[in-house]
């Protein structure tokens, strides 16, 4: 029994076993169910604390299993890794305290809350995987595991959005597959290794890896919301709140964006991706989605669906990120991983918040709303001028490191993406703040309840509030040890070593 | 009901279907006719080893020595459409034919003259044309008759004992079978010394079973069930 | 100690517990059961004697090939006993709760029976004697069809049991001209002699029309959905799972060992039977197609379910056109995870027929949401059926595609993909009403917790499949059945 | 010698062409009953060809099951299947396919 | 020997022609017998290919094969008699009829 070998299990487990217990809980059983839910996410942060403590210093986890002849199932913890696993494990946690006020009475508890620990479960696989086919089982996991959140309400709508998300979500994960198998059957290893592990293939085969790159890239785009595949995200909003928030910052779209990472670094390696001559159409793909999807949002006046085409340009900052070839522009795009994790989930939270306790949906019912919910809306005026790239907030960082490794490598043209980008973020957040902070209520609230002491439950409150301050620390501490930022300046000299 | 039913189909669809069989058919019969006018098979092993067969048959030391194995999961086909056939209940059995005067006699003189023959079959089967699927049905035919003039079996046999009779074969073959592994032998494999008394055994234990289930496929349906309904 | 002859008593143990059930019909359930129970155990029994000492080979009788009929078993053979022994186990123990007792008295000797056929079918070397084994279980496979009764099911059982004739009798055909080409019907010796010949080519069209008809190979799987639609659940299982695959076991076992001639001059046969493996590979896309385009069509969910066969029935047949060794094992591999699979959906398809008394798709939110065992087995089966991971299914996608695109016939791979979503589709159909919750128009029936409960650990097992692979398919190499090298 | 090969040759094909003749019969008889007598017929003819093969063990039962208990069975079967003389079939179920024409 | 191939021949011939009835006829009964014909072809071939012996006596390998088949035949057709009168007594005809599953019978 050796510790390092059964860490990176550990770590998935402590989300697994608790969904498997949750599925069997009888209904009514809501205390052991929270104890539970809360209990794995405890343990899974103190269990990636530890991880990530050794990762620093060095520590090699890996835990290997059988899956096929020459086949493993690899879960390793590498840098890289560890800035997914870290978000997913600490934001699981904010979310299932929100989750649980959230649902507090509603039927379904125990398969909602099953599905959500699947959920963070596959998360934290397709962060751990040591191999593409880890990957690909984590992906595919992760697909089936959020359906049935997102059809969760059991209406017509809710269905179709479900039947949406399958047909982008299987198609991709098919055409994923078919590429990791042809991958196979040319290199005969599939492990993640630094800076790649296809460069020493005869050129004769180069052409067959960038077919091999566009089925990659399109498999992981559906799920990173690359344009023309976001179509079904928008459509995703009919979710339970906290589920748009998993969704939406941390498990679904991360995943893909976690993987283009994965399949740039380290199946290709950026400079053989450079060689290759996919990383230009990539970052201009990455672009195009940023500008269409922050137009789109404009033009939205459900709260939620502006926030679903916020989410999609904002994911693409990270593709971006890996696309200019350059480390300070990955510094960018990976600290965006985490840094826009956290902004957006502050914001789906404060959307939850509004929905659950005054009914508002609609932007143009939100007007003087700040007078009743304050708390919820500076934790949403946080959130909101972090995406814009406001300094000194989390956003801002990314955004400062994406400029500068553009001009670094010789791609100004990013520039005026990055900065039309911002303009039009500060286009369609800046009237939400000001309805809401300065324009009349409207004098009854479409259903309003009420939670006594707070503006809303305390444990919708708390999680919002606790992710904003997150992020406005992650900008001011930007440069502290163990930040996101540093941690992705760790992983950048590994990948770009002299 | 003179309706042949192949007016369902289509003139032209039917000559299709005649121009693809004579196309079967015509590689069918070249296949025939490319075979060798000499090849004499197995019979050459089968006539080497009929010495410690125990018959002098050939076609009964294949049945029930050589090739005992497929006599064996031929009886369990047998017992299994008699247990199909039960299964179904039967529609139409209440029909009961009223022996007329003529069948009532002719069974009278027929029935023993059928047993005895299923007796010399089964006997003969060791060195000559015959054995137990010849001999079971001729006694099977002889059940048939006997139900034709309307004799039914008695309430007492109808449950238990008639089952135990049709699993007999099935039953014997694979007692007998299994126990000739214990020595260290085969299933199936008999000693040469006993080979002779043992086809005996079966063949006997198959001649009964065969005509009773024939018999049985005859009437239809479970005459447990036919009674209590 | 004494050898255990443990390849005859899986022959013979079925066969007296037959015998067994139908003398004492009333105490027919607990024998079924006990007789289910120790043959599990025989096939563990010698499965680990397998292990031990390699293929084994069994002259019944003493005799020996060509006289006399030989049992053989390898890797191959021995796949498909286990997989017919799990699924056996679970069929036993769901239909102990599912069928009264006036219609398991007629159950379990049938059933038991049928399961003597598809040992002996499995162990038999000799193709004669598979022919016979072939008979005994088309018939009780029938029987077994027509004991739901009613129009649908006996028609279904009368078109099912003319094909098997049918198909039987092709095959029959098939033996004698090999027989009479070469004086033997055991495989093995079959395989050393047999030349290309214009009776050898009469004889594999004969057989592999007659096995295509009854594994149900598109187009020939018209009688298909209807029987096993119709059939009661356990029965549907079965079927599904083993009866189609017996046939499929035949076909392959012929193409592997009598039909290549490996030792003759490559040349004009390697060619016909590459010819033959493409038109087998056509078949199988257009049953894929097919089969999901129907699924997908269907408004009853058993229908469903038994489309959902064709289409993989139609995956199998897309390692002929590979002839690799990767490409045969993950056809087993798929064989294997579908008959786990199918028995859990067949059951839940049961089970909700059995609470809610109809199985239309449109009508299930009535029942889903009141079952769940029954769901998540459906859903979870669903999963392998599909091919996504981590499932049985998936295993044998990935191997199946690797092959291929290893042959460089990666369209075969395509079939598969394709496949997999026309899967997802229909799957999702049905898991799409669990979601909702309407009101039951009458007093639902009371399903038995044993029969929801065996088809989610058949789900569980299907799920179980897709991570110890390495397991079921270092059995396959036992014997080298496919070969020693890729051909 | 030679002609009696001849002839025997000459009765073989006559039985050959008499097989295929009665077979088609039986199969295109419009009426059922005599399409299973000339069955039944067909059934003895075969025991005489498996004679003339050399095959008495076969003939034999051919002419027990395959001519006389087949053709017993589906005489029976023929009679249940239409009750001429006797109306009392069990016909309460109607059947649906009238329902639906 | 040319003897041998003619009854072979006939069996091919039986074969096909019971073939061709068994697609062709719509009544069951007459899809049994077709049947019935096309087994006597197959057992036809065999046994009359046995016999290419030359003097000796034929191979009775064969035979025994053919006496296997004719009592899997009688089997086999007992149970088809059986199952056509239940569909009979069901649908009121002895035909398969090409009915949508519409509807569930259990």
């Amino acid at each position: 029994m050796n510790w390092d070998t059964w860490l990176p299990l550990l770590i998935v487990l402590s989300s697994l076993l608790v969904a498997l217990v949750i599925f069997v809980l009888p209904e009514d059983r809501s205390k052991t169910r929270t104890t539970l839910n809360l209990g794995g996410a405890a343990l899974k942060i103190v269990l990636v604390g530890i991880m990530v403590w050794g990762v620093f210093n060095g520590h090699h986890y890996e835990t290997r299993l059988p899956l096929l002849p020459g086949l493993d199932l690899v879960l390793r913890a590498d840098a890289l890794s560890m800035l997914f696993v870290a978000l997913s494990a600490g934001l699981w946690m904010l979310t299932t305290v929100y989750a649980v006020g959230y649902l507090e009475d509603s039927p379904h508890r125990s398969r909602f809350f099953g599905f959500f620990s699947l959920c963070v479960t596959a998360t934290v696989g397709v962060a751990l995987a040591g191999n593409l086919i880890t990957f690909l089982l984590f992906y595919e996991l992760l697909t089936l595991a959020t359906y049935p959140l997102i059809v969760h309400r059991g209406t017509e709508a809710a269905r179709k959005a479900g039947r949406t998300y399958l047909i982008y979500t299987l198609a991709g994960g098919a055409l994923l597959l078919l590429a990791t198998i042809w991958l196979y059957t040319l290199t005969g290893t599939l492990e993640f290794t630094a800076r790649g592990f296809l460069s020493t293939l005869d050129s004769s085969h180069h052409p067959v890896l960038v077919i091999i790159f566009v089925l990659l890239i399109t498999g992981l785009g559906v799920k990173a919301a690359i344009f023309p595949l976001h179509g079904w995200l928008p459509q995703a909003m009919v979710a339970p709140a906290p589920v748009s928030a998993l969704l939406h910052a941390v498990a679904v779209v991360k995943a893909g964006a976690f993987g283009i990472i994965r399949v740039v670094y380290d199946v290709f390696g950026i400079e053989f991706s450079a060689s290759l001559g996919v990383t230009l159409p990539l970052a201009i793909v990455a672009a195009v989605t940023i500008i269409y999807a922050s137009m789109r949002a404009l033009f939205q006046d459900d709260l939620k669906r502006r926030l679903a085409f916020s989410t999609v340009s904002q994911v693409s900052y990270i593709i971006l990120g890996i696309a200019i070839v350059g480390p300070m522009a990955t510094i960018g795009g990976m600290v965006h991983l985490v840094h826009q994790g956290v902004m957006k989930i502050t914001l789906f939270f404060c959307a939850g918040n509004l929905a659950e306790t005054l009914g508002i949906h609609k932007i143009s019912e939100m007007n003087g709303v700040g007078r009743r919910m304050p708390w919820t809306m500076a934790a949403f005026t946080i959130g909101a001028f972090g995406m814009i790239g406001a300094p000194p907030l989390a956003g801002f960082i990314s955004k400062w490191y994406l400029g500068l490794g553009a001009l670094e490598a010789g791609q100004d043209w990013v520039i005026f993406v990055l900065a039309g980008s911002s303009l039009l973020n500060a286009g369609y957040f800046l009237p939400i703040l000001y309805v809401s902070w300065f324009k009349e209520p409207a004098g009854s609230w479409p259903a309003e309840r009420c939670f006594g002491r707070y503006e809303t439950a305390l444990a919708l409150l708390a999680p919002p509030v606790i992710t904003a301050i997150l992020a406005l620390t992650l900008g001011l501490l930007a440069s502290a040890p163990f930040s996101p930022l540093e941690w992705a300046r760790f992983i950048t000299t590994l990948e770009y070593a002299p | 009901m003179n309706n042949t039913g192949e007016n369902t189909i289509p003139l032209s669809l039917r000559l299709l279907l005649m121009v693809l069989l004579t196309v079967m058919a015509v590689g069918l019969a070249y296949a025939v006719l490319s075979l060798p006018a000499q090849a004499p098979g197995l019979s050459v092993y089968a006539v080497e080893n009929i010495n410690i067969s125990g018959v002098s048959n050939p076609v009964t030391a294949v049945l029930l020595n050589y090739r005992a194995y497929d006599t064996f999961l031929e009886l369990g086909v047998l017992l299994l459409a008699l247990l199909g056939v039960w299964s179904l209940g039967c529609a139409g059995c209440q029909h009961q034919s009223s022996p007329g005067p003529v069948l009532d006699s002719l069974s009278r003189l027929l029935v023993p003259i059928l047993i005895m023959v299923s007796g010399y079959l089964l006997w003969a089967g060791a060195h000559a044309p015959g054995g137990a699927f010849q001999a079971g049905s001729v006694l099977g035919a002889a059940g048939v008759l006997l139900l034709l003039a309307g004799w039914r079996i008695h309430a007492g046999l109808a449950g238990l004992p008639l089952r135990i009779a049709l699993v007999l074969g099935v039953a014997v073959f694979a007692l007998v079978g299994a126990v000739l592994i214990l020595p260290g032998g085969q299933l199936l494999a008999f000693p040469p010394a006993y080979a002779g008394g043992l086809i005996l055994l079966f063949e006997t234990v198959a001649t009964l079973s065969i005509a009773i289930s024939l018999t049985a496929l005859f009437l239809g349906a479970d005459p447990d069930e036919e009674d209590a309904s | 100690m004494i050898e255990m002859h443990w390849v005859v008593i899986v022959i013979l143990l079925p066969l007296t517990g037959a015998v067994v059930c139908f003398l004492w019909p009333r105490q027919t359930v607990v024998s079924g059961l006990i007789t289910a129970v120790g043959l599990f155990a025989s096939v563990l029994g010698l499965t680990w004697q397998v292990l031990e000492q390699g293929a084994l080979r069994y002259a019944v009788g003493g005799w020996g090939a060509p006289l006399g009929i030989d049992l053989y078993v390898d890797g191959l053979s021995l796949l498909m006993l286990i997989v017919t022994a799990v699924v056996g186990l679970a069929i036993s123990v769901y239909s102990s709760a599912y069928f009264r007792l006036d219609r398991a008295k007629h159950f379990w000797p049938l059933w038991l029976f049928l399961w003597a056929a598809l040992n002996a079918l499995f162990l038999s070397a000799d193709i004669f004697n598979i022919y016979v084994t072939l008979e005994l279980m088309g018939l009780a496979a029938v029987a077994l069809v027509a004991l739901s009764g009613g129009a649908n099911a006996l028609t279904a059982a009368m078109r099912y049991l003319l094909v098997s004739l049918l198909g039987s009798l092709f095959y029959l055909m098939g033996v004698a001209l090999l027989y009479h080409s070469y004086g033997s019907v055991d495989i093995a010796i079959l395989s050393q002699r047999v030349e290309s010949s214009p009776a050898v080519w009469v004889a594999i069209g004969l057989m592999v029309a007659g096995l295509l008809l009854k594994t149900a190979l598109f187009p020939l799987h018209f009688w298909l959905p209807p029987a096993h639609s119709s059939a009661p659940a356990p029965v549907s299982a079965l079927l599904s799972a083993l009866v189609v695959k017996a046939s499929f076991y035949i076909l392959l076992r012929l193409w592997l060992e009598v039909f290549p001639l490996t030792n003759t001059v490559p040349g004009q046969f390697a060619l016909g039977q590459f010819g033959l493996a493409q038109i087998l590979g056509l078949l199988g896309a257009a049953a894929v197609l097919w089969g999901g385009i129907q699924a997908l069509r269907q408004t009853r969910l058993k229908l469903l379910v038994a489309y959902s066969t064709v289409l993989q029935i139609g995956y199998l047949f897309l390692a002929f056109p590979l002839a690799s060794i990767i490409g045969w094992k993950a056809a087993l591999y798929l064989l294997l995870a579908h008959a786990v699979a199918k028995t859990a959906m067949f059951m839940a398809a049961g089970n909700i027929l059995f609470y809610g008394g109809h199985d239309r798709i449109a009508d299930l939110d009535r029942v889903a949401q009141r079952l769940p065992l029954t769901l998540s087995a459906f859903g979870l089966a669903g999963i392998s059926l599909m091919g996504l991971p981590p499932s049985g299914g998936f295993i044998a996608k990935w191997l199946l595609l690797e092959a291929a695109i290893r042959s460089g016939q990666w369209w075969w791979g395509l079939m598969l993909i394709v496949g997999g979503l026309l899967t997802g589709a229909y799957v999702f159909k049905v898991i799409g009403y669990a979601f909702t919750r309407s009101d039951l128009p009458h007093e639902p029936g009371f399903v038995p917790k044993r029969m929801e409960w065996v088809a989610l650990v058949m789900a569980l097992l299907a799920i179980v499949l897709g991570l110890f692979a390495p397991l079921p398919l270092a059995l396959l190499e036992i014997g080298s059945p496919f070969g020693e090298s890729l051909r | 010698m030679e002609a009696l090969t001849q002839l025997q040759l000459a009765f073989d094909a006559v039985l050959g062409l008499a097989l295929l003749w009665l077979a088609w019969q039986t199969l295109a008889s419009p009426e059922l009953f005599r399409a299973i007598v000339l069955f039944i017929a067909f059934g003895l003819l075969m025991a005489l060809a498996w004679v003339r093969l050399e095959a008495p063990d076969v003939a034999l039962a051919e002419a027990a099951i395959g001519a006389g208990l087949t053709g017993a069975l589906l005489l029976t079967a023929l009679s249940r299947l239409e009750p001429k003389n006797k109306s009392k079939i069990p016909h309460s179920k109607k059947p649906e396919s009238e329902v639906d024409e | 020997m040319s003897y041998i191939f003619l009854y072979a021949l006939v069996g091919m011939g039986l074969f096909t022609l019971g073939l061709y009835a068994l697609i062709i006829h719509a009544h069951l009964l007459r899809k049994i017998l077709a049947i019935n014909i096309m087994g006597s072809g197959v057992f036809l071939v065999l046994v009359a290919l046995a016999a290419r012996t030359e003097g000796a006596a034929p191979d009775p390998v064969p035979h025994a094969m053919v006496i296997t088949g004719i009592v899997v035949a009688v089997s086999a057709t007992a149970l088809a008699l059986a199952l056509m009168l239940r569909v009979r007594s069901e649908t009121g005809r002895a035909e398969l009829d090409e009915e949508p599953l519409s509807k569930f019978d259990d």
